[in-house]
């Protein structure tokens, strides 16, 4: 955790981690009996008639799985995930996320011979890539690229944007790749250059991987090392110098993390799905470790690994510190999002309050998308999310947390921005679905 | 084989630089200690008395608030000592207790708590009980008359009485430096130059208090009180003199500075710092007050809210 | 339920009360509530005028066509108020001149031509009497509640009428007069706290 | 007193609401939303300016002269009402949208006391023409800049954890008394 | 069309009827209103500095135009003798005229009393001008040569505590009686012989 320094004539500044040369190498974690896979969408499997468009249901409990195995819950799902192990599935079950938000997650007991038993669906295809089968077959891997975006026709792609910076803190993920393993990136974007017809290639890189960057063939751009440059929405504004007033999703730039292009190269050179997650470990004392670990293993065999014990009222991190969540059980499994699991002691956990906003400006002079928290807080706290839309500029927030981090009142304002947008989304889509 | 353990389930982001609003107020007191103890050696057990008093009072009317209003108890957040330590830093030590009790009343209750507690107030409320005290009661804070008991070793006429019943010479004697060092006669925290000055530099170089608020009133001052020498040296003294006496470097570091009635960005702020600090000399000079400082700073708060819509444009809203 | 004669009376003791449940005619009762004398005569002229226009009005309700009915209303309430100011200069002198720009306003009290329009064009004769006389009579009591709380603490005695007054000061003879109170910003300082006792109360 | 003086007079030292007491119901009501505020500010100076003036011409060169004095408030309701009524009909006509800003406040001005204030006062202070076109003019500046000022600050206080009983009115009132204290600030300043 | 005539035809009347109430209410108030005005205003200041006298000061007066104001001057008997006068001078306070009533005594030359009239001063600051005699009765005795003005610029008069404007704008009233009083003292002379009976 970072203290407020001494001084504070200057705003707070956080730094992002940098990956140096003493860096250990990853540890390699095993799974030990099963792993879970959480699929974004809820499909109770025990009733026929989920709905007429739901297509027909492709798992049940008992069923055999291969490693590399798409995980759909119905065959035209968009949404699944690829198995990391074989074995078989011993449990589905459906749960509502945060802001209600609906998953399934499928348990499958590992049955030890994960290197025999591969699906060869991808294997068929990867002789002849494209955009169709990398979006069948690759959405699972590491790092979860996207590639939903090309096929938007009203908003054309026009830039392929690889991500070899964090965008939290703490995390060393996609610095990794692009330091050990720039030749891996160049192949993955020059295969999604060529299945895109798109040549135009950003490569976002921390200042001290420029030179290394240099050989990826893509354009490099540099991001400095201050929280929170690296995030997408403000490289977009500020390095891509793209227009202002367009968000991420309507500016026709698709974003790949380095390990999710690595993955992709990978994938195609050799026809198999590589499907190890690259996470940094940060134990409650603080140390710091990279870990690859197959998808859908459960937090507790990387504890196990690291001898570290969980008490009541410890928290346990998925993501970074700043835009994580926190779980509630140590089962959770790793996802193809996770690039850093963080685990902190009960006495390291700063408590919210239910104190107002004493119009100290601390969250004004970070917020780095120019928003008025100091006032939007008032809004939201009042339930006001309309108002706090239109006059505050709700919308412009990229979600970055800074704002909570620094409050004095300690506000969690963070999270009452994401419930306001939320409701506010929520209902438009209400009132388009009943319009 | 759900295990037992309850974890604690909580929002991004999981980690705050530390700081609190207690800690704020620890600063605060810290730094006004610097002004008041030499205030409370110059002025005896009179000041020391009414300092406390007027701390104690403070917190009890915030308790008696929380009860009524059945609230969570909020003196933990330091702020009602530090509305009494302010309070009591612009008292002359003479105040009777009944007139400290009254203000700290309308500090904490009138001026905070029915807005809703801290960081609701639009006014700051130490400086709205001192006026209002002071319309009531005037001849309590003539320092002049309240004072007349002590006897010092520098000239025990309050200032700025001097330089508005007559004019500028009248003043012309006063060493800076002996305004500086205190050897004024004033409020209990309110005319030790040098402890304000080191009190103020501290917060502001903690980020406890926003520089450009204070910074720019002392700049005010300085303008404003140049603009009216030049233009009638005979009557309206220099910037020195306006910058050393009255309720000046209290009111440029530690009431103009207050957080909830004070704006957050940084042109808004210059504004409304050279605001202050104009309308500060304005009163002194053609006004009916003595101090501008008070009716300077309740101006300011008035058109915080407005001058405070100056603002950065949002990300993706327009150039 | 329609309500009777005695309700539509009493509703302005409590239920309608202005200026604290029905939040008009604020002007006089900040501008004039000084002392307490000049509450309750600020009070009693108003009741006078409101008595005269409600009744008024009602009778004349079936006449006034609805399209000119605010341009008559306000004919008849100038005239009442014209009236009161004539008599009041006639036989309460001294009164008069503190209450001063305050009476012709009268005519532009929110209450008055409230009731008017509200009540008095809608309702009969007698209960638009007991309604003018309610409301006046609470808005007389309201005037003289806080004119008393202004003056005792402000001037530190409390002149109820002619020679009969409570002093302060000689109850508690150290006692120095808080004239914030009797001043502008106590005046709406004090308004705004009798109505959240007010409130507390009605709760 | 020169003209400097008087401007100063009326929107500060005088100030129509805070020193004086006259349109207060005006004041808590349209003091919400700030768009509202200035909206109203603007349409009492409006009226106020014509008000004033075309009173004091009615009075000086009629009432006075025909011995009328006595139907001064009479005369002079009926020309703001019919004023107020004039203002409206150009507004719905000219500028609808800030028509429907105002929306009932328009009428209500009718029974604003500042504007039958300032009206009276014109004439109590025996002003000239041009003082009474300068004061009706600055008076209702004063009017507006407290109120936008007060709307600033009540934006404020209607998000904030005011207790119960105080909510709303009470508050407000409250806080149009610490306005008033603060611009005590430029008592003596002509 | 009917509509039209009947609101035209009640508007007129409603007129009328009002302008016709109103007339007869003024005409019949006109006279207690001077009689009250003479009482409420001038009267208490004038019965306190011609305390005393043997006639009834507020019936026995006069009016002389000066400039372009119409003045009214009240005259009091002492010793069997109309010897002295009553009147207001302005000066400007803090919040307003400040009316100020001067009892002269003729033969002498000097100031018998001095009270003031109407103010609209700070309740508790610049109105003790009227309610505590402080203030005032300094001006008794002063000769009507004298210039008035209080110690802070040098004058006689100690200010009210807290309130030098007020005490200020009571001298300069003062002092402009006494000024008309000296430029207009032979037409008083005159005036005042016919109530010297
Ligand atoms: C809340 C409160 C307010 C008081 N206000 C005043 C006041 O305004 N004026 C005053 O002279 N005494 C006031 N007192 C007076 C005291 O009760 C007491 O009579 C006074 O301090 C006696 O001391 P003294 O004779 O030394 O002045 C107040 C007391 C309390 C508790
Ligand atoms: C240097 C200086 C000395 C003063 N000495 C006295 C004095 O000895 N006696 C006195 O009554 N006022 C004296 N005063 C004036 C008072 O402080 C005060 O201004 C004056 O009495 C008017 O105040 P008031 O408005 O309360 O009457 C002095 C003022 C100054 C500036
Ligand atoms: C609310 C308020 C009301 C005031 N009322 C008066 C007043 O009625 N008369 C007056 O002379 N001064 C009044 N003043 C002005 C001050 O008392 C001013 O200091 C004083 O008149 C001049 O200073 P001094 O007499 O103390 O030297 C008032 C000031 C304030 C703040
Ligand atoms: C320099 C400074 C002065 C302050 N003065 C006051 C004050 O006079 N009254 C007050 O209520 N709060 C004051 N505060 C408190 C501050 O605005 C905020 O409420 C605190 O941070 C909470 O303890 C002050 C804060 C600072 C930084
Ligand atoms: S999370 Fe807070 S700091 Fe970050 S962009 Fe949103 S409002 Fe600004
Ligand atoms: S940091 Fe917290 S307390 Fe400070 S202004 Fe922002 S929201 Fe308010
Ligand atoms: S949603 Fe907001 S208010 Fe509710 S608990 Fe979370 S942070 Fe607090
Ligand atoms: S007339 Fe208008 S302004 Fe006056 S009280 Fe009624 S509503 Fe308020
Ligand atoms: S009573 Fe004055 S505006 Fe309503």
């Amino acid at each position: 955790m970072i203290k407020r320094s001494f001084f504070g004539l200057v705003k707070p500044k956080l730094q992002y981690e940098i990956i140096d040369e003493a860096q250990a190498e990853p540890v390699s974690i095993k799974t030990s009996k099963q792993i879970m896979l959480y699929i974004d969408q809820s499909v109770d499997p025990s009733l026929e008639n989920a709905g007429e468009n739901a297509g027909n249901v492709l798992l049940k409990t008992g069923d055999q799985v291969k490693t590399g195995q798409k995980i759909a819950m119905t065959d035209d799902a968009a949404d699944y995930l690829l198995s990391s192990q074989s074995g078989q599935i011993s449990k589905i079950s459906t749960f509502v996320g945060i802001m209600g938000k609906n998953y399934t997650s499928v348990t499958i007991d590992v049955d030890g011979e994960s290197s025999q038993n591969v699906d060869e669906g991808f294997k068929n295809v990867c002789q002849a890539p494209s955009l169709e089968n990398a979006r069948e077959f690759l959405t699972g891997l590491p790092g979860q690229p996207d590639f939903n975006v090309f096929f938007d026709s009203e908003k054309p792609v026009k830039a392929i944007v690889v991500l070899g910076v964090d965008d939290d803190l703490l995390s060393t993920t996609n610095q990794y790749f692009v330091k050990n393993n720039i030749i891996a990136i160049k192949t993955g974007v020059d295969l999604l250059c060529k299945i895109t017809g798109i040549s135009n290639a950003i490569l976002i890189v921390p200042q001290h991987l420029e030179q290394v960057a240099g050989s990826s063939g893509a354009v490099v751009k540099t991001v400095d090392s201050e929280y929170p440059s690296a995030h997408p929405e403000l490289i977009m504004r500020h390095i891509l110098a793209s227009e202002d007033g367009e968000s991420k999703s309507k500016s026709g730039i698709a974003f790949f993390s380095a390990e999710a292009v690595c993955a992709i190269g990978a994938a195609y050179n050799t026809g198999k799905l590589f499907l190890e997650k690259l996470v940094t470990f940060v134990s409650k004392d603080g140390n710091k470790q990279l870990v690859s670990v197959p998808i859908g293993t459960p937090l507790q065999d990387i504890l196990n690994e690291f001898n570290e014990t969980l008490n009541d009222g410890d928290r346990v991190i998925l993501g970074g510190p700043m835009q994580g969540i926190s779980v509630f059980s140590a089962d959770y499994p790793v996802l193809p999002d996770t690039d850093t699991i963080i685990i902190q002691d009960k006495n390291q956990i700063t408590e919210r309050s239910d104190i107002a906003c004493i119009n100290c400006g601390e969250c004004v002079r970070v917020c780095p998308a120019n928003i008025q928290v100091n006032q939007l807080i008032r809004f939201l706290e009042a339930g006001q999310y309309e108002e706090a839309a239109d006059q505050n500029d709700l919308f412009s927030c990229i979600e970055c947390g800074f704002c909570s981090y620094v409050c004095e009142s300690r506000i969690p304002v963070f999270q009452h921005i994401k419930l306001a947008k939320h409701t506010l989304e929520s209902m438009k889509a209400a009132e388009e679905s009943n319009a | 084989m759900h295990s037992t353990l309850k974890l604690t389930v909580s929002h991004a982001p999981f980690w705050h630089n530390g700081s609190s609003i207690s800690s704020k107020s620890r600063n605060i007191l810290l730094a006004s200690l610097l002004a008041v103890i030499p205030g409370c050696y110059q002025y005896g057990s009179a000041a020391v008395g009414v300092v406390t008093l007027s701390i104690a009072s403070a917190i009890l009317w915030e308790l008696l608030i929380n009860f009524i209003s059945r609230r969570p108890i909020s003196v933990g957040d330091g702020n009602a000592a530090l509305i009494g330590m302010m309070f009591a830093m612009m008292l002359p030590a003479t105040t009777p207790w009944w007139a400290v009790v009254t203000g700290t009343f309308f500090a904490v209750v009138i001026g905070k708590e029915i807005f809703g507690g801290i960081g609701a107030n639009p006014f700051n409320p130490a400086v709205l009980a001192m006026t209002i005290l002071m319309l009531s009661w005037g001849d309590l804070f003539d320092f002049n008359a309240a004072l007349l008991n002590y006897q010092f070793d520098f000239n025990s006429v309050y200032p700025l009485v001097l330089s508005k019943s007559f004019g500028a010479p009248a003043v012309e004697s006063l060493p800076l430096m002996d305004l500086l060092q205190g050897k004024q006669i004033g409020g209990i925290g309110s005319t030790f130059g040098i402890g304000l000055i080191l009190g103020g530099v501290y917060l502001m170089l903690r980020g406890v208090i926003r520089w450009e608020i204070s910074i720019s009133f002392l700049a005010g001052i300085f303008a404003a009180a140049l603009c009216f020498n030049i233009l009638n040296p005979e009557l309206y003294a220099g910037p020195g003199f306006h910058l050393l006496t009255g309720y000046t470097l209290i009111g440029a570091f530690f009431l103009a500075t207050e957080d909830s009635s004070s704006p957050v960005n940084f042109i808004p702020m210059l504004i409304y710092g050279l605001l202050g600090g104009a309308l500060t000399v304005l009163i002194r000079n053609i006004g009916t007050h003595i101090d501008g400082v008070l009716y300077a700073i309740l101006i300011i708060n008035l058109v915080n809210p407005i001058v405070d819509k100056i603002r950065p444009k949002a990300l993706g809203k327009g150039v | 339920m329609p309500k009777t004669i005695v309700q539509e009376f009493t509703k302005g003791l409590w239920e309608e009360l202005p200026p604290f449940r029905l939040v008009l005619g604020l002007c006089p009762v900040l501008g004039v509530t000084t002392t307490m004398e000049n509450g309750l005569g600020m009070g009693i002229a108003t009741t006078f005028v409101l008595f005269g226009s409600n009744f008024l009005v009602s009778l004349l309700r079936s006449i006034i066509p609805q399209k000119v009915r605010i341009a008559c209303f306000i004919i008849i309430i100038a005239s009442f108020v014209t009236i009161v100011e004539l008599l009041m200069q006639a036989y309460a002198y001294p009164l008069y001149l503190k209450l001063g720009v305050f009476i012709p306003l009268i005519v532009v009290n929110c209450i008055v031509l409230g009731r008017a329009e509200a009540f008095a064009y809608k309702n009969k004769v007698s209960y638009s009497i007991a309604d003018g006389l309610g409301i006046g009579i609470g808005f007389t009591l309201s005037l003289g509640a806080l004119g008393a709380v202004r003056e005792l603490l402000g001037n530190g005695s409390v002149t109820v009428w002619g020679d009969l007054s409570y002093n302060l000061s000689a109850a508690f003879p150290s006692y120095q007069p808080f004239s914030f109170m009797v001043q502008a910003p106590g005046a709406f300082i004090c308004l705004g706290l009798m109505l959240c006792i007010i409130n507390a109360v009605g709760d | 007193m020169g003209y400097f003086e008087l401007i100063i007079a009326c929107i500060f030292v005088n100030n129509i609401l805070l020193a004086q007491f006259l349109g207060n119901c005006p004041f808590l009501g349209t003091s919400k939303k700030m768009e509202t505020a200035v909206g109203m500010s603007m349409a009492v100076v409006f009226v106020t300016v014509m008000a004033g003036t075309l009173t004091w011409v009615i009075y000086t060169y009629i009432l006075v002269n025909f011995d009328l004095v006595y139907l001064r408030t009479i005369a002079f309701i009926v020309v703001i009402a019919s004023l107020v009524q004039f203002v409206e009909m150009f507004l719905k006509k000219s500028i609808p949208a800030l028509y429907a800003g105002l929306g009932i406040f328009l009428p209500l001005i009718t029974t604003n006391c500042a504007v039958m204030g300032v009206c009276v006062l014109n004439i109590d202070k025996e002003f000239t023409f041009l003082q009474a076109l300068v004061a009706s003019l600055f008076y209702a500046v004063g009017f507006g800049l407290a109120l936008i000022l007060f709307a600033g600050l009540r934006e404020r206080t209607l998000l904030a954890r005011v207790p119960k009983p105080l909510q709303d009115t009470s508050i407000a009132l409250v806080t149009a008394g610490m306005i008033s204290l603060a611009f005590f600030a430029f008592q003596g300043m002509v | 069309m009917n509509d039209m005539v009947k609101m035209v035809v009640v508007l007129t009347v409603l007129s009328s009827v009002a302008g016709g109430v109103l007339a007869a209410v003024n005409k019949g108030t006109a006279s207690q209103i001077e009689a009250q005005q003479l009482t409420f205003v001038k009267g208490p200041a004038i019965k306190a500095i011609l305390a005393g006298s043997s006639n009834n000061p507020i019936e026995d007066r006069f009016k002389i135009v000066d400039g372009d104001a119409e003045k009214s001057f009240f005259v009091g008997n002492f010793d069997g003798k109309a010897n002295t006068i009553a009147f207001e001078g302005f000066g400007k306070g803090f919040a307003g005229d400040i009316g100020v009533m001067v009892g002269i005594n003729m033969d002498e030359d000097k100031l018998v009393g001095a009270a003031v009239t109407v103010h609209s001063e700070t309740p508790g600051l610049g109105a003790k001008a009227k309610d505590d005699p402080g203030l005032v009765s300094q001006f008794k005795g002063l000769s009507v040569k004298d210039s008035v003005s209080v110690t802070k610029d040098g004058g006689q008069i100690n200010a009210i505590s807290g309130a030098t404007i007020t005490s200020r704008a009571v001298c300069d009233a003062v002092d402009n009686a006494m000024k008309s009083y000296q430029k207009m003292k032979p037409q008083l002379q005159q005036e005042i012989q016919k109530f010297g009976k």
